[in-house]
């Protein structure tokens, strides 16, 4: 069955999990919560030169927030906290103006078209951006 | 019934084209009925103005209609109106015990809160506790989702010297045997504070029967503004307690130094008070009086019933009641997990049937993590719900997981 | 002007037959204009549900309603919407600085509060003091009802804190120079707190170019409903600040033993928000931004000046203002004694004319005891208010005069 | 001019200063605010075998709790506090019913009737009775 909101895209990439899993080698860790659904995402980075080299993901949230979890972690090798930082910002504005695509250069992340209608799953989207910057400024600290 | 339904404007409009609202999620917030509405609309453009300052005539109207919804409450709670004291809700009402009660306390005393409560009965407990260097005693739960009855005994020992517990669940259901708890409580030498924020919309209360010291509820789980609540206490305590905020309206007599105060319940309500949502409120509890409680408790519960085994049909072994299976002591509220499906994803599925469920922690991260899960997803029913609410609630259901689940 | 009051369904009856009402106690509660009414209707009939909690089309709607709303409010004082908090009122406001702010300083400190002040802008910080062991320092005002400026720079010395002046009195109307007062309460490293309960209804506002630090409101003054209020902070200093109250929405996460709080403005907002009251509050900052104020308070001051001279004329040497006699920085409200009368029986006569005034000590004690009364009656206007409010006014007065005075 | 809520009655009676003053040889004094105006009445008593002998007042105050304290006054001979609070509470349900007489055996408080339909007065007329109620407890407290 397909559907606006959930299309099989969505639920194919929440399922996608090559970048599921832990570092032991990791840099940063951060693991934060969605305060109003108790979802939960955490990511471990390594850094090289400054930039994410690699990373793992632990989620336990809704599809959404998995999709995206999967997206951000697809794109993210070579970026810095600020990069990530940048990129919610962005996308989080394509999601209040329902641009298209939602965040530029990035036709990826236009699986999520179907929520701009419903600004409570914004938060779903976005909690991946924030944890995955809070362990990579962790891994740049601790290198810094 | 249908009658009844025809008493809440929200229910007559379709919630998208062609979309009926299925509301399902009565325990976040109650809907108003439209005596409640009419009662806000004719104070505010024929008795608008504040209260107890002024003499004229608006003036007097609106200290008349203050008046009246306190004794409202008083007649709804089966005490007397100079213990009902008007909060912002139910939270305010609890951290207002939680600090000018706990202040009372000394280090060293316990406090004991039981796992199944919302987090407004149990922030405010590890806030005072870490101020005054108290101790939280935890009360467990059955595996059902109910305050564990014979825990309580070894628990509550002559430490304690206040119990917090919920009258009802937002999350199991579960109603809790207040007079047995009031019972422990007071042979340990401690007093009983109840959350009746689940409890108070269905139907009238009779708390000295109860036997508990305090009692809160929130307003617009009854229907009423959102913006009021009501803290109940024993006079005596209230009358022990300082006033947690000042300014006018709380004092007896003022100098630039120092200020002598009024006594409760005016010394509590600091500044201009609620005044239309509580007049909202006391229009709210007249209306509920005057249903037939128990006749729509039974009325829900088989409706309940019918949820809890259309999805047990549905789900089949992926079904996990969050909370008792049986419909005893229990309120028409049903948390569940179908394991495969986050509750926000399932409630947004639902959403496009008009069917309004509750996803997620519930504001009772505790509970939740004894179970073992992040969230859940939550119907919890009115006397107006019917038999096409649960039926499109179990549709969406099925089209979900069919989503899902795929 | 008629199409003002046009919008003010409660001018639209009689306050008894044949008595039209003459509504000047605007200072205590303002009428709710049409426009706010409706925001309200709709809102309880349209989108009312809990907010943040449920993502079900009611619940969203009612979420956006009350972003928007903050919004709104954060637009009419010219700041950052995240440094908007929604509290109870303007007292709630208040004591949440006394309180969260107020436990940051160390015994020792200062801090500096106005004889002007109205008790909430006072008792809190009394209490504040006496918590944790402050001083409370007088700053005098002048013969005329204002904040004696000239006094400042010496009282507001290093030890001081934190400076709370109001930036209109409630009770002598005069207008308090706040960038004047940010400066000297800055160059002494004190905080400045702005209790803007009677400014705010009086049009749009700048608080960056005031250059206060706290800012607070009451939304029923504006004609919004009772129960919301606002408190702005910058936000590194709302930051800093421990939470009040604990409970559901000013959370990040909860276990049994101990939580992490949220970010402000939610920090700050624990238990269900007074949503519908902030819909209302947001719609009230519309209706005010929409006015022409320059225009409107050139109106009322004349209509004061009108009042003023009728005073003076009927009572002669018995009349006594309680602040100033010119129309220079002041708000169009007017407060006075007539010897021999009191102003409790005073006010009652007037209300047979449907003329609303408040009598008595304004929740402004200190105020009044440096004028050597207890208590005053006071005529405080809106933009609606017309010349045929003040001719009643000054008829009941010649009036009341001759039954309390023969 | 003669008026329904203050006939001239109410104002003779407010200007009666026949127990306006102070007793030297007090053994009880309280003085009570109204909250809500700043009114202030204070009383000093005398007993006698615990009854109220000699008393005096100190009102600043309104029309109607002056007139209040003058009755109470000139009635409170012989009486204890407990009956001082007896008679301020069948004032007071005779206020709010609208009772005539309005003190069953005091016509004099129909001075009030006029007031009835103004709830906001009737702690102007209530006032004295708890001020005169206080001052007699500790007289009664100061020989017990
Ligand atoms: C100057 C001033 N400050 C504070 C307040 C308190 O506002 P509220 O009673 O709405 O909390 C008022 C109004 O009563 C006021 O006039
Ligand atoms: C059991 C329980 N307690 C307390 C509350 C808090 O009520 P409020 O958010 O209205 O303050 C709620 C509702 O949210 C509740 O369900």
């Amino acid at each position: 069955m397909s559907d606006e909101l959930y299309p099989r895209d969505m639920l194919r990439t929440a399922s996608d999990i090559r970048f599921a899993g832990s570092l032991p080698d990791a840099g940063g860790h951060a693991t934060l919560d969605n305060p109003f659904c108790g979802d939960r995402v955490g990511f471990d980075v390594t850094l090289a030169d400054g930039r994410i080299k690699s990373l793992r993901h632990q989620v336990k949230a809704c599809v959404i927030c998995q999709a995206s979890a999967a997206l951000l972690s697809a794109e993210a090798e070579g970026r810095t906290a600020d990069d990530i930082l940048d990129l919610g910002d962005r996308l989080m504005a394509g999601l209040k103006q329902d641009a298209r695509p939602l965040l530029a250069g990035h036709p990826a992340f236009d699986l999520f078209t179907g929520i701009t209608r419903h600004r409570a799953r914004f938060a779903c989207v976005l909690l991946p951006f924030e944890a995955l910057e809070a362990a990579t400024r962790e891994a740049e600290k601790a290198t810094s | 019934m249908a009658r009844l339904r025809a008493a809440y404007p929200i229910l007559a409009q379709d919630i998208a084209p062609g979309v009926p609202l299925h509301y399902l999620d009565n325990g976040a917030t109650g809907q108003m009925p439209q005596p409640v509405l009419d009662a806000i609309i004719a104070h505010e453009t024929t008795a608008r103005a504040n209260v107890k300052r002024s003499v004229h005539t608006l003036a007097e109207r609106a200290t008349n209609a203050y008046d009246d919804a306190r004794d409202a409450v008083a007649a709804y709670l089966k005490v007397p109106a100079r213990e009902v004291i008007f909060t912002a809700g139910c939270t305010a009402a609890i951290n207002l015990v939680a600090r000018s009660h706990g202040d009372l306390l000394a280090p060293g005393d316990a406090i004991a809160v039981s796992e199944l409560e919302h987090h407004a009965n149990l922030v405010p407990w590890q806030m005072l506790a870490a101020r005054r260097g108290l101790t939280l005693v935890r009360l467990p739960m059955t595996a059902d989702g109910r305050l564990d009855r014979a825990a309580l005994p070894r628990l509550i020992d002559k430490r304690v010297k206040l119990v917090a517990v919920t009258h009802a669940s937002n999350v199991t259901g579960a109603i809790t045997p207040v007079a047995e708890v009031a019972a422990i409580a007071h042979a340990a030498g401690a007093l009983l504070l109840v959350d009746g924020a689940q409890m108070a919309p269905h139907g009238p209360l009779d708390l000295p029967a109860l036997g508990c010291d305090f009692y809160v509820l929130s307003g617009h789980k009854l229907g009423a503004p959102n913006g009021v609540g009501v803290l109940w206490g024993r006079y005596p305590l209230l009358d022990a307690m300082a006033p947690l905020m000042g300014g006018g309206e709380m004092i007896r007599s003022v100098t630039f130094e120092t200020s002598t105060y009024a006594r409760p319940p005016q010394r509590f309500e600091a500044g201009t008070p609620p005044i239309a949502p509580a007049v909202g409120l006391g229009a709210a509890c007249r209306f509920h009086a005057a249903l037939d409680h128990d006749a729509a408790m039974a009325h829900q519960l088989a409706l309940t019933g019918r949820l809890i085994e259309g999805l047990a049909r549905i789900a089949g072994n992926r079904l996990r009641l969050i909370g008792p299976a049986g419909l005893d002591d229990r309120l028409p509220l049903v948390s569940f997990v179908i394991e495969g499906t986050h509750p926000h994803d399932l409630c947004q599925i639902l959403d496009r049937r008009g069917v309004a469920l509750r996803g997620g922690h519930h504001c009772a991260q505790v509970l939740h993590a004894v179970y073992g899960v992040a969230g859940s997803a939550r119907a919890s029913l009115a006397p107006f719900n019917d038999a096409g609410d649960i039926e499109a609630c179990l549709a969406g259901i099925a089209d979900a997981m069919k989503v899902l689940l795929s």
